[in-house]
């Protein structure tokens, strides 16, 4: 048995990015028999965010960074990450 | 090698962070290594725009950024052999004059200490997943989009 | 531009001698800086020929020494134009473990900060007049004749 | 009027140097009308100082880093400095 939402991405978008698609958070419906594969480019536009992915967003997969063309699975965590400044 | 990292949502003191974390190691036996660097990153009391800063923010992406400081620290310390890596770092609302990063790197050589203790530094800047938002004494607000030249 | 250079006889302990900088500094209405660097150095319990080290003996020149640890201090602390400067040196009988060396340098910038700390140990290691003698086990013992290597 | 031993020139040995030597101050007597100049290395080499000047030992004229030629004056204080290894 799957989790509940085993079936879903879920995608995470952070700080300005957050603010500007005015959302945090959003669950994606996936082909639970991966006929389909769904990628983060994809999803950046069917979701109409704003910016430039190449190059103003990394892409992380379940918390780690990834390319932009990487299939997703059902069940993933999908983070859209606008430019870091920690330290 | 001996790795701690934390993310603190309130006030660290770096000195106390590092006396605790020097008695935990002599604690478990571990002697104190021969070269030890740190550094210390407090908040600017100036926005980048020049104006005064009341708050620094600091956004995380909790469960990924612990897990992508534990792996920039890791491979750092490995390769430069070193013996012990500390790793304090602050998230919520920062005031100015407070730490918001705090690396300690032992070492047998001060070689090591040193191009660790800044790499890891560099790194965890560039590939941490942390988002710094300066609020002005004004109530204005703004996302910096990159790091403070080194 | 903030500087403290010591030499202690007996052992010290790097935190402590960085806390009081730091409260010294504050009662003077002096802001921390928004990078610190440190450097810790301590004595290896192991002699350069791998034998078992005892004691670490640091002759110094009274009067040359000061000075020119105070010379270095200057010199390199205004090439990278940071805030403050404190250095602790130990000399006399060093046992293993015990801290040997602490440099703490405060600027607005981690580079000038991490620059300016491992420059002015490479300095003082290089041109400040200290003489390092190894007492082993055995009773036996001999004078270094230059430092580790980076 | 000068102090005591301004007319005189104090040399100073330290660490395994001293110890090769086997003592670690002398006094020796200046001209006092600086008729005649005296070096580092012409006092090496009087007082039979062990090793290579150039190569092992740095010289410190009042306790400032100095050539091994420079003249040295009545009231000088004269180091003979062996390899250092400090920090």
């Amino acid at each position: 048995m799957a989790a509940p939402c085993a079936q879903e991405i879920r995608i995470l978008l952070f700080a300005g990015l957050r603010e500007q698609a005015g959302w945090a958070e959003q669950q994606w419906p996936a082909d639970p028999n991966g006929a389909s594969t769904l990628t983060p480019r994809q999803l950046w536009s069917m979701l109409q965010l704003p910016g430039d992915l190449d190059r103003q967003v990394r892409v992380a997969i379940n918390r780690q960074f990834a390319d932009a063309d990487t299939p997703l699975k059902p069940g993933d965590e999908l983070g859209f990450l606008p430019p870091i400044s920690g330290g | 090698m001996q790795l701690r990292i934390n993310l603190h949502s309130t006030s660290f003191e770096p000195l106390v962070a590092l006396a605790r974390w020097q008695e935990d190691q002599q604690h478990g036996g571990i002697a104190n290594s021969a070269a030890e660097a740190v550094f210390v990153g407090r908040v600017r009391g100036v926005a980048a725009d020049g104006c005064e800063l009341e708050v620094l923010e600091l956004e995380h992406y909790p469960g990924m950024t612990e897990q992508q400081l534990e792996r920039l620290a890791l491979d750092c310390c490995q390769r430069h052999g070193v013996n012990s890596c500390l790793v304090q770092h602050r998230i919520g609302r920062v005031l100015a004059g407070e730490a918001i990063v705090l690396v300690a790197i032992g070492a047998d050589r001060r070689g090591p200490a040193q191009r660790c203790c800044q790499e890891l530094l560099e790194a965890l800047k560039h590939d941490a997943p942390f988002w710094k938002r300066e609020w002005r004494a004004d109530g204005s607000s703004e996302w910096l989009t990159g790091n403070t030249p080194l």
